[in-house]
Protein backbone atom coordinates (compact mmCIF):
# COMPACT_ATOMS: atom_id res chain seq x y z
CA UNK A 1 0.00 0.00 0.00
CA UNK A 2 1.69 3.29 -0.81
CA UNK A 3 0.34 6.46 1.24
CA UNK A 4 -2.31 8.92 0.99
CA UNK A 5 0.76 11.41 -0.35
CA UNK A 6 1.96 9.68 -3.31
CA UNK A 7 -1.88 10.13 -4.66
CA UNK A 8 -2.66 13.64 -5.78
CA UNK A 9 -6.61 14.83 -4.53
CA UNK A 10 -8.25 13.13 -7.38
CA UNK A 11 -6.08 10.25 -6.67
CA UNK A 12 -4.04 9.95 -9.62
CA UNK A 13 -0.27 8.92 -8.60
CA UNK A 14 2.41 11.65 -8.42
CA UNK A 15 5.09 9.71 -9.98
CA UNK A 16 4.19 7.62 -12.51
CA UNK A 17 7.34 4.67 -11.93
CA UNK A 18 5.16 4.02 -8.47
CA UNK A 19 3.02 2.24 -10.44
CA UNK A 20 2.80 -1.74 -9.37
CA UNK A 21 -0.15 -3.77 -9.85
CA UNK A 22 -0.83 -3.91 -6.24
CA UNK A 23 -0.77 -0.08 -6.93
CA UNK A 24 -3.66 -0.25 -9.47
CA UNK A 25 -5.81 -2.18 -6.94
CA UNK A 26 -5.91 0.16 -4.66
CA UNK A 27 -6.54 2.77 -7.23
CA UNK A 28 -9.26 0.61 -8.28
CA UNK A 29 -10.63 0.02 -4.66
CA UNK A 30 -10.56 4.18 -4.62
CA UNK A 31 -13.07 3.92 -7.69
CA UNK A 32 -15.40 1.02 -5.89
CA UNK A 33 -13.97 -1.37 -8.52
CA UNK A 34 -12.66 -4.90 -7.68
CA UNK A 35 -10.42 -6.07 -10.84
CA UNK A 36 -11.02 -9.26 -12.32
CA UNK A 37 -9.06 -10.73 -15.20
CA UNK A 38 -11.55 -9.18 -17.49
CA UNK A 39 -10.22 -5.61 -16.20
CA UNK A 40 -6.41 -6.64 -15.79
CA UNK A 41 -6.73 -7.88 -19.95
CA UNK A 42 -7.75 -4.32 -20.47
CA UNK A 43 -5.70 -2.43 -18.21
CA UNK A 44 -2.55 -4.23 -19.76
CA UNK A 45 -3.83 -3.43 -23.50
CA UNK A 46 -3.74 0.87 -21.84
CA UNK A 47 -0.26 0.07 -20.78
CA UNK A 48 0.50 -1.48 -23.72
CA UNK A 49 -0.82 1.58 -26.36
CA UNK A 50 0.74 4.14 -23.81
CA UNK A 51 4.33 2.32 -24.31
CA UNK A 52 3.77 2.19 -28.31
CA UNK A 53 1.84 5.67 -29.05
CA UNK A 54 3.32 7.69 -26.09
CA UNK A 55 0.35 8.68 -24.88
CA UNK A 56 -3.11 7.72 -23.58
CA UNK A 57 -5.72 6.92 -25.80
CA UNK A 58 -9.58 9.02 -25.98
CA UNK A 59 -12.27 6.41 -26.43
CA UNK A 60 -13.10 6.10 -30.09
CA UNK A 61 -9.17 4.84 -30.83
CA UNK A 62 -9.80 2.55 -27.39
CA UNK A 63 -12.17 0.81 -28.38
CA UNK A 64 -10.43 0.35 -31.83
CA UNK A 65 -7.12 -1.01 -30.12
CA UNK A 66 -9.24 -3.89 -28.24
CA UNK A 67 -11.17 -4.86 -30.91
CA UNK A 68 -7.16 -5.21 -32.61
CA UNK A 69 -5.95 -7.24 -30.00
CA UNK A 70 -9.25 -9.07 -28.26
CA UNK A 71 -11.59 -9.23 -31.33
CA UNK A 72 -15.04 -7.76 -31.53
CA UNK A 73 -16.86 -8.77 -28.68
CA UNK A 74 -14.65 -7.02 -26.30
CA UNK A 75 -14.10 -3.97 -28.58
CA UNK A 76 -17.21 -2.33 -27.86
CA UNK A 77 -17.65 0.52 -25.49
CA UNK A 78 -20.58 -1.33 -23.87
CA UNK A 79 -17.99 -3.89 -22.90
CA UNK A 80 -15.16 -1.52 -21.58
CA UNK A 81 -18.39 0.63 -19.25
CA UNK A 82 -19.24 -2.59 -17.81
CA UNK A 83 -15.64 -3.01 -16.89
CA UNK A 84 -14.79 0.76 -15.94
CA UNK A 85 -18.39 2.48 -16.06
CA UNK A 86 -18.33 6.46 -16.83
CA UNK A 87 -15.64 7.01 -19.17
CA UNK A 88 -13.67 4.12 -19.46
CA UNK A 89 -10.45 5.57 -21.12
CA UNK A 90 -9.94 7.90 -18.49
CA UNK A 91 -11.00 5.55 -15.36
CA UNK A 92 -9.20 2.49 -16.89
CA UNK A 93 -5.87 4.90 -17.70
CA UNK A 94 -6.26 6.27 -13.78
CA UNK A 95 -6.16 2.78 -12.71
CA UNK A 96 -2.96 1.56 -15.28
CA UNK A 97 -1.05 4.52 -13.85
CA UNK A 98 -0.97 6.22 -17.07
CA UNK A 99 -0.41 9.84 -17.35
CA UNK A 100 -3.18 12.58 -15.40
CA UNK A 101 -5.62 13.73 -18.70
CA UNK A 102 -5.52 17.08 -19.47
CA UNK A 103 -9.31 17.07 -20.33
CA UNK A 104 -8.19 18.19 -23.63
CA UNK A 105 -10.04 15.48 -25.47
CA UNK B 1 -25.31 36.94 -46.56
CA UNK B 2 -24.67 37.23 -42.93
CA UNK B 3 -22.17 33.95 -41.94
CA UNK B 4 -21.42 32.24 -38.77
CA UNK B 5 -17.39 33.14 -37.89
CA UNK B 6 -15.16 31.20 -35.52
CA UNK B 7 -11.60 32.61 -34.83
CA UNK B 8 -8.30 30.65 -33.87
CA UNK B 9 -5.95 32.76 -32.42
CA UNK B 10 -2.02 30.84 -32.28
CA UNK B 11 -0.09 33.73 -31.43
CA UNK B 12 1.05 35.11 -28.39
CA UNK B 13 -0.49 38.73 -27.73
CA UNK B 14 3.03 40.37 -26.62
CA UNK B 15 5.07 39.13 -29.87
CA UNK B 16 4.03 41.17 -32.83
CA UNK B 17 0.22 42.49 -32.96
CA UNK B 18 -1.48 39.41 -34.36
CA UNK B 19 -3.57 39.03 -31.90
CA UNK B 20 -4.84 42.99 -31.96
CA UNK B 21 -5.54 42.05 -35.48
CA UNK B 22 -7.57 39.23 -35.19
CA UNK B 23 -9.33 41.31 -32.43
CA UNK B 24 -9.97 44.36 -35.00
CA UNK B 25 -11.29 41.63 -37.43
CA UNK B 26 -13.63 40.24 -34.98
CA UNK B 27 -14.97 43.78 -34.77
CA UNK B 28 -14.96 44.40 -38.17
CA UNK B 29 -16.99 40.89 -39.06
CA UNK B 30 -19.50 41.96 -36.32
CA UNK B 31 -20.05 45.72 -37.93
CA UNK B 32 -20.46 44.38 -41.23
CA UNK B 33 -23.74 42.03 -39.68
CA UNK B 34 -21.74 38.96 -39.74
CA UNK B 35 -21.68 36.96 -36.38
CA UNK B 36 -19.01 35.01 -34.09
CA UNK B 37 -19.94 32.77 -31.10
CA UNK B 38 -16.81 31.76 -30.15
CA UNK B 39 -12.79 32.08 -30.11
CA UNK B 40 -10.73 29.82 -29.71
CA UNK B 41 -6.87 30.16 -28.12
CA UNK B 42 -4.26 27.60 -28.96
CA UNK B 43 -0.64 26.88 -28.50
CA UNK B 44 1.25 30.23 -27.30
CA UNK B 45 -2.38 32.13 -28.27
CA UNK B 46 -3.65 30.82 -24.57
CA UNK B 47 -1.36 33.43 -23.11
CA UNK B 48 -3.44 35.90 -24.16
CA UNK B 49 -5.99 35.15 -21.07
CA UNK B 50 -3.19 35.85 -18.68
CA UNK B 51 -4.63 38.04 -15.92
CA UNK B 52 -1.64 39.49 -14.84
CA UNK B 53 -0.23 40.80 -18.66
CA UNK B 54 0.61 44.67 -18.22
CA UNK B 55 0.66 46.78 -20.76
CA UNK B 56 1.96 50.28 -20.81
CA UNK B 57 -0.72 53.00 -20.59
CA UNK B 58 -0.23 53.95 -24.45
CA UNK B 59 -0.92 51.29 -26.35
CA UNK B 60 -3.75 48.75 -26.50
CA UNK B 61 -4.31 45.80 -23.99
CA UNK B 62 -4.96 42.41 -26.38
CA UNK B 63 -6.19 41.42 -23.02
CA UNK B 64 -8.76 44.26 -22.55
CA UNK B 65 -9.52 44.29 -26.05
CA UNK B 66 -10.77 40.72 -26.04
CA UNK B 67 -12.25 41.29 -23.05
CA UNK B 68 -14.31 44.24 -23.98
CA UNK B 69 -15.25 42.40 -27.02
CA UNK B 70 -16.55 39.12 -25.11
CA UNK B 71 -18.78 41.30 -22.86
CA UNK B 72 -19.79 43.46 -25.65
CA UNK B 73 -21.22 40.55 -27.85
CA UNK B 74 -21.30 37.81 -25.85
CA UNK B 75 -18.53 35.85 -27.80
CA UNK B 76 -17.09 33.19 -25.66
CA UNK B 77 -13.11 33.50 -25.26
CA UNK B 78 -12.24 29.51 -25.03
CA UNK B 79 -8.30 28.86 -23.67
CA UNK B 80 -7.38 24.68 -24.96
CA UNK B 81 -6.58 23.38 -21.58
CA UNK B 82 -3.81 21.44 -22.21
CA UNK B 83 -2.03 24.48 -23.96
CA UNK B 84 -3.25 26.49 -20.94
CA UNK B 85 -2.11 24.23 -18.21
CA UNK B 86 1.79 23.91 -19.91
CA UNK B 87 1.59 27.78 -19.78
CA UNK B 88 0.55 28.42 -16.42
CA UNK B 89 -2.60 29.51 -17.14
CA UNK B 90 -5.37 27.84 -15.01
CA UNK B 91 -8.82 28.41 -13.64
CA UNK B 92 -9.54 27.83 -9.88
CA UNK B 93 -10.69 24.77 -10.70
CA UNK B 94 -7.75 23.90 -12.63
CA UNK B 95 -5.07 25.33 -9.76
CA UNK B 96 -6.95 23.11 -7.63
CA UNK B 97 -6.98 19.89 -9.28
CA UNK B 98 -3.69 20.68 -10.49
CA UNK B 99 -2.54 21.65 -6.63
CA UNK B 100 -1.16 25.17 -7.57
CA UNK B 101 -1.29 28.64 -5.53
CA UNK B 102 -4.72 30.10 -7.40
CA UNK B 103 -6.27 31.14 -10.27
CA UNK B 104 -4.32 32.95 -13.48
CA UNK B 105 -6.63 33.08 -16.01
CA UNK B 106 -8.69 36.61 -16.75
CA UNK B 107 -12.65 35.81 -15.82
CA UNK B 108 -13.47 36.66 -19.16
CA UNK B 109 -11.62 33.86 -20.69
CA UNK B 110 -12.73 30.16 -19.79
CA UNK B 111 -10.83 26.96 -20.20
CA UNK B 112 -11.63 24.29 -22.48
CA UNK B 113 -11.30 21.14 -24.79
CA UNK B 114 -10.56 21.22 -28.31
CA UNK B 115 -13.60 19.31 -29.45
CA UNK B 116 -14.93 22.82 -28.76
CA UNK B 117 -12.60 24.50 -31.30
CA UNK B 118 -13.90 21.42 -34.09
CA UNK B 119 -17.61 22.03 -32.75
CA UNK B 120 -16.99 25.57 -33.92
CA UNK B 121 -15.61 24.46 -37.22
CA UNK B 122 -18.65 22.25 -37.59
CA UNK B 123 -21.42 25.25 -37.09
CA UNK B 124 -18.84 27.89 -38.49
CA UNK B 125 -19.40 28.91 -42.41
CA UNK B 126 -15.78 30.63 -41.78
CA UNK B 127 -12.96 29.58 -39.51
CA UNK B 128 -10.22 32.72 -39.87
CA UNK B 129 -7.03 31.41 -37.81
CA UNK B 130 -4.35 34.03 -36.65
CA UNK B 131 -1.29 32.92 -36.29
CA UNK C 1 -26.04 16.04 -36.93
CA UNK C 2 -26.61 14.46 -40.48
CA UNK C 3 -23.57 13.15 -42.54
CA UNK C 4 -23.98 15.83 -45.29
CA UNK C 5 -24.31 18.61 -42.49
CA UNK C 6 -20.29 17.81 -41.16
CA UNK C 7 -17.49 19.83 -42.40
CA UNK C 8 -14.54 18.59 -43.45
CA UNK C 9 -11.16 20.25 -41.74
CA UNK C 10 -7.88 19.69 -43.26
CA UNK C 11 -5.06 20.29 -40.72
CA UNK C 12 -1.92 21.67 -42.57
CA UNK C 13 1.64 21.54 -40.51
CA UNK C 14 4.52 23.03 -41.82
CA UNK C 15 6.43 23.56 -38.84
CA UNK C 16 9.18 21.42 -37.52
CA UNK C 17 8.45 20.23 -34.25
CA UNK C 18 11.46 19.95 -31.66
CA UNK C 19 11.59 23.98 -31.87
CA UNK C 20 8.25 24.62 -32.00
CA UNK C 21 5.06 23.24 -30.16
CA UNK C 22 2.74 23.67 -33.38
CA UNK C 23 3.06 20.30 -34.73
CA UNK C 24 1.97 19.34 -31.09
CA UNK C 25 -1.02 21.50 -31.63
CA UNK C 26 -1.44 20.88 -35.12
CA UNK C 27 -2.08 16.51 -34.23
CA UNK C 28 -4.30 17.34 -30.70
CA UNK C 29 -6.48 19.31 -33.49
CA UNK C 30 -6.32 15.84 -35.81
CA UNK C 31 -7.32 13.72 -33.12
CA UNK C 32 -9.70 15.73 -31.57
CA UNK C 33 -11.61 16.16 -34.57
CA UNK C 34 -11.12 11.91 -35.20
CA UNK C 35 -12.01 11.68 -31.67
CA UNK C 36 -15.66 13.40 -32.31
CA UNK C 37 -16.29 11.76 -35.40
CA UNK C 38 -15.56 14.56 -37.84
CA UNK C 39 -14.22 14.42 -40.86
CA UNK C 40 -10.17 14.98 -40.90
CA UNK C 41 -6.82 15.13 -43.06
CA UNK C 42 -3.73 15.97 -42.27
CA UNK C 43 -1.14 17.68 -44.58
CA UNK C 44 2.65 18.08 -43.91
CA UNK C 45 4.11 20.52 -45.62
CA UNK C 46 7.44 22.11 -45.80
CA UNK C 47 9.35 21.44 -42.62
CA UNK C 48 6.38 19.66 -41.15
CA UNK C 49 7.64 16.63 -43.44
CA UNK C 50 10.46 16.52 -41.09
CA UNK C 51 7.93 15.21 -38.36
CA UNK C 52 7.59 11.72 -40.30
CA UNK C 53 11.23 10.54 -39.70
CA UNK C 54 11.38 7.18 -38.34
CA UNK C 55 13.24 5.97 -35.27
CA UNK C 56 12.73 9.03 -33.38
CA UNK C 57 13.61 9.00 -29.62
CA UNK C 58 12.79 11.52 -27.00
CA UNK C 59 14.22 9.80 -23.88
CA UNK C 60 16.56 11.78 -23.42
CA UNK C 61 15.05 14.71 -24.24
CA UNK C 62 12.47 13.86 -21.84
CA UNK C 63 9.68 15.03 -23.89
CA UNK C 64 6.82 13.17 -25.81
CA UNK C 65 7.39 11.43 -28.72
CA UNK C 66 5.65 13.00 -31.25
CA UNK C 67 6.45 10.56 -34.05
CA UNK C 68 4.78 7.34 -31.65
CA UNK C 69 1.60 9.62 -31.50
CA UNK C 70 1.29 9.78 -35.21
CA UNK C 71 1.66 5.66 -35.10
CA UNK C 72 -1.60 5.75 -33.13
CA UNK C 73 -3.81 8.29 -36.04
CA UNK C 74 -5.27 4.71 -37.87
CA UNK C 75 -6.57 3.70 -34.05
CA UNK C 76 -8.42 7.48 -34.73
CA UNK C 77 -9.40 6.31 -38.37
CA UNK C 78 -7.22 8.83 -40.03
CA UNK C 79 -5.74 6.55 -42.12
CA UNK C 80 -4.01 8.62 -44.81
CA UNK C 81 -0.87 11.00 -43.84
CA UNK C 82 -0.60 13.59 -46.59
CA UNK C 83 2.71 14.62 -47.30
CA UNK C 84 4.35 17.47 -49.62
CA UNK C 85 6.57 15.59 -51.88
CA UNK C 86 8.63 18.51 -53.27
CA UNK C 87 9.94 19.43 -49.53
CA UNK C 88 10.63 15.88 -48.86
CA UNK C 89 12.76 15.70 -51.63
CA UNK C 90 14.33 19.20 -50.96
CA UNK C 91 15.04 17.56 -47.35
CA UNK C 92 16.67 14.48 -49.42
CA UNK C 93 13.63 12.32 -47.68
CA UNK C 94 12.69 9.53 -50.17
CA UNK C 95 9.99 6.84 -49.70
CA UNK C 96 11.35 4.69 -47.33
CA UNK C 97 12.40 7.07 -44.81
CA UNK C 98 8.81 8.47 -44.43
CA UNK C 99 5.82 6.00 -43.38
CA UNK C 100 4.61 3.38 -45.74
CA UNK C 101 0.91 4.67 -45.88
CA UNK C 102 1.65 8.16 -46.74
CA UNK C 103 0.05 9.83 -49.71
CA UNK C 104 2.90 11.65 -51.89
CA UNK C 105 1.05 15.34 -53.70
CA UNK C 106 2.94 17.73 -55.89
CA UNK C 107 1.69 21.28 -55.90
CA UNK C 108 -1.25 20.46 -58.06
CA UNK C 109 -2.25 17.29 -55.77
CA UNK C 110 -1.97 19.82 -52.76
CA UNK C 111 -4.47 22.45 -54.36
CA UNK C 112 -6.74 19.32 -54.91
CA UNK C 113 -6.42 18.04 -50.87
CA UNK C 114 -7.31 22.19 -50.19
CA UNK C 115 -10.08 22.36 -52.49
CA UNK C 116 -11.90 19.63 -51.47
CA UNK C 117 -12.16 20.70 -47.30
CA UNK C 118 -14.53 23.28 -45.84
CA UNK C 119 -12.06 24.49 -43.43
CA UNK C 120 -8.16 24.65 -43.93
CA UNK C 121 -6.62 24.94 -40.33
CA UNK C 122 -2.47 25.75 -40.45
CA UNK C 123 -0.18 25.18 -38.02
CA UNK D 1 -10.38 29.32 -54.43
CA UNK D 2 -8.42 30.36 -51.48
CA UNK D 3 -7.62 33.27 -49.66
CA UNK D 4 -3.41 33.10 -48.28
CA UNK D 5 -2.94 35.37 -45.28
CA UNK D 6 0.90 35.32 -44.43
CA UNK D 7 2.78 37.23 -41.58
CA UNK D 8 5.84 36.72 -41.49
CA UNK D 9 8.73 38.32 -43.54
CA UNK D 10 9.92 36.98 -47.10
CA UNK D 11 13.30 36.16 -45.13
CA UNK D 12 11.09 33.24 -43.00
CA UNK D 13 10.07 29.90 -44.79
CA UNK D 14 6.53 30.94 -44.34
CA UNK D 15 6.91 32.38 -48.28
CA UNK D 16 8.25 29.68 -49.66
CA UNK D 17 5.70 27.10 -48.62
CA UNK D 18 2.88 29.65 -49.14
CA UNK D 19 4.70 30.28 -53.00
CA UNK D 20 4.49 26.16 -53.58
CA UNK D 21 0.73 26.19 -53.18
CA UNK D 22 -0.58 29.59 -54.35
CA UNK D 23 -2.64 29.43 -57.25
CA UNK D 24 -4.28 31.96 -59.56
CA UNK D 25 -7.83 31.38 -58.92
CA UNK D 26 -6.15 32.55 -54.81
CA UNK D 27 -5.98 35.53 -53.27
CA UNK D 28 -3.35 36.50 -50.87
CA UNK D 29 -3.59 38.74 -48.16
CA UNK D 30 -0.36 40.09 -46.39
CA UNK D 31 -0.13 41.18 -42.74
CA UNK D 32 2.35 41.48 -39.77
CA UNK D 33 5.77 41.24 -41.27
CA UNK D 34 4.24 39.71 -44.20
CA UNK D 35 3.80 43.13 -45.74
CA UNK D 36 7.69 43.24 -46.47
CA UNK D 37 6.80 40.62 -49.23
CA UNK D 38 5.13 43.40 -51.38
CA UNK D 39 8.07 45.97 -51.58
CA UNK D 40 8.47 46.85 -54.79
CA UNK D 41 11.34 45.85 -56.49
CA UNK D 42 12.27 42.76 -54.22
CA UNK D 43 12.44 39.44 -55.01
CA UNK D 44 9.64 38.06 -53.10
CA UNK D 45 7.36 40.74 -54.88
CA UNK D 46 8.42 39.20 -57.86
CA UNK D 47 7.73 35.41 -57.28
CA UNK D 48 4.45 36.85 -56.03
CA UNK D 49 3.47 38.81 -59.28
CA UNK D 50 4.37 35.65 -61.04
CA UNK D 51 2.26 33.54 -59.53
CA UNK D 52 -0.87 34.91 -60.56
CA UNK D 53 -2.74 35.48 -57.35
CA UNK D 54 -4.86 38.39 -56.26
CA UNK D 55 -2.33 40.23 -53.84
CA UNK D 56 -3.60 42.32 -50.68
CA UNK D 57 -2.19 44.36 -47.83
CA UNK D 58 -3.75 45.59 -44.53
CA UNK D 59 -3.31 48.92 -44.59
CA UNK D 60 -2.62 49.57 -40.38
CA UNK D 61 0.68 47.09 -41.17
CA UNK D 62 1.78 48.29 -44.19
CA UNK D 63 1.60 51.79 -42.42
CA UNK D 64 3.26 50.51 -39.44
CA UNK D 65 6.17 48.79 -41.29
CA UNK D 66 6.24 52.15 -43.09
CA UNK D 67 6.05 50.20 -47.15
CA UNK D 68 2.63 51.79 -47.74
CA UNK D 69 4.11 54.31 -50.60
CA UNK D 70 6.57 51.47 -52.06
CA UNK D 71 4.08 48.86 -52.53
CA UNK D 72 4.11 46.86 -56.02
CA UNK D 73 1.62 48.18 -58.18
CA UNK D 74 0.01 45.34 -58.53
CA UNK D 75 -1.20 45.00 -54.76
CA UNK D 76 -4.34 46.33 -53.00
CA UNK D 77 -4.10 48.19 -49.73
CA UNK D 78 -7.19 46.90 -47.55
CA UNK D 79 -8.32 47.85 -44.62
CA UNK D 80 -10.09 45.30 -41.59
CA UNK D 81 -13.55 46.03 -43.41
CA UNK D 82 -11.78 44.73 -46.55
CA UNK D 83 -9.97 41.89 -44.75
CA UNK D 84 -13.38 40.92 -43.97
CA UNK D 85 -14.90 41.02 -47.29
CA UNK D 86 -12.14 38.74 -48.41
CA UNK D 87 -13.24 36.58 -46.09
CA UNK D 88 -16.68 36.38 -47.20
CA UNK D 89 -15.95 36.27 -50.75
CA UNK D 90 -13.58 33.29 -50.26
CA UNK D 91 -14.82 30.39 -48.28
CA UNK D 92 -11.26 28.82 -47.00
CA UNK D 93 -8.41 30.52 -45.31
CA UNK D 94 -5.29 29.33 -44.92
CA UNK D 95 -2.33 31.48 -42.61
CA UNK D 96 1.28 31.33 -43.10
CA UNK D 97 3.17 32.36 -39.98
Amino acid sequence: MLPISAFDPEGFLRELQDWTPEVAEQIAAGENIHLTPAHWEILELLRAYYQRFDSSPAMRPLVKWVAQQLGPDKGRSIYLLSLFPGSPAKLGSKIAGLPKPDNCL
Amino acid sequence: MALDYALLVLAAPASGHSSLTAVRFARALLARGHSLQRVFFLDNGTLTGLAAAVTPQDEHSPLQQWAQLAEEHQTELILCISSALKRGLLDSTEATRHERPGATVHPAFELGGLGLLVEAAQTADRLVTFG
Amino acid sequence: MTAAARKSILVVSRHAHPGSSLPRSALDTALAAAAFDQPVALLFQGEGVLQLLSEQDSRAAGVRNLRKVLDSLPLYEIETLHVDAAAAAAFGLDRDALPAGAEWLDAAGIRALLARHDHVLGF
Amino acid sequence: MLLHTLSRSPAHSALRDCLAVLGPDDALLLLGDGVYAALAGSEAAELLAASGAALFVLDADAALAGVRERLLPGATVVDDDGFVALSERYSRQLAWY
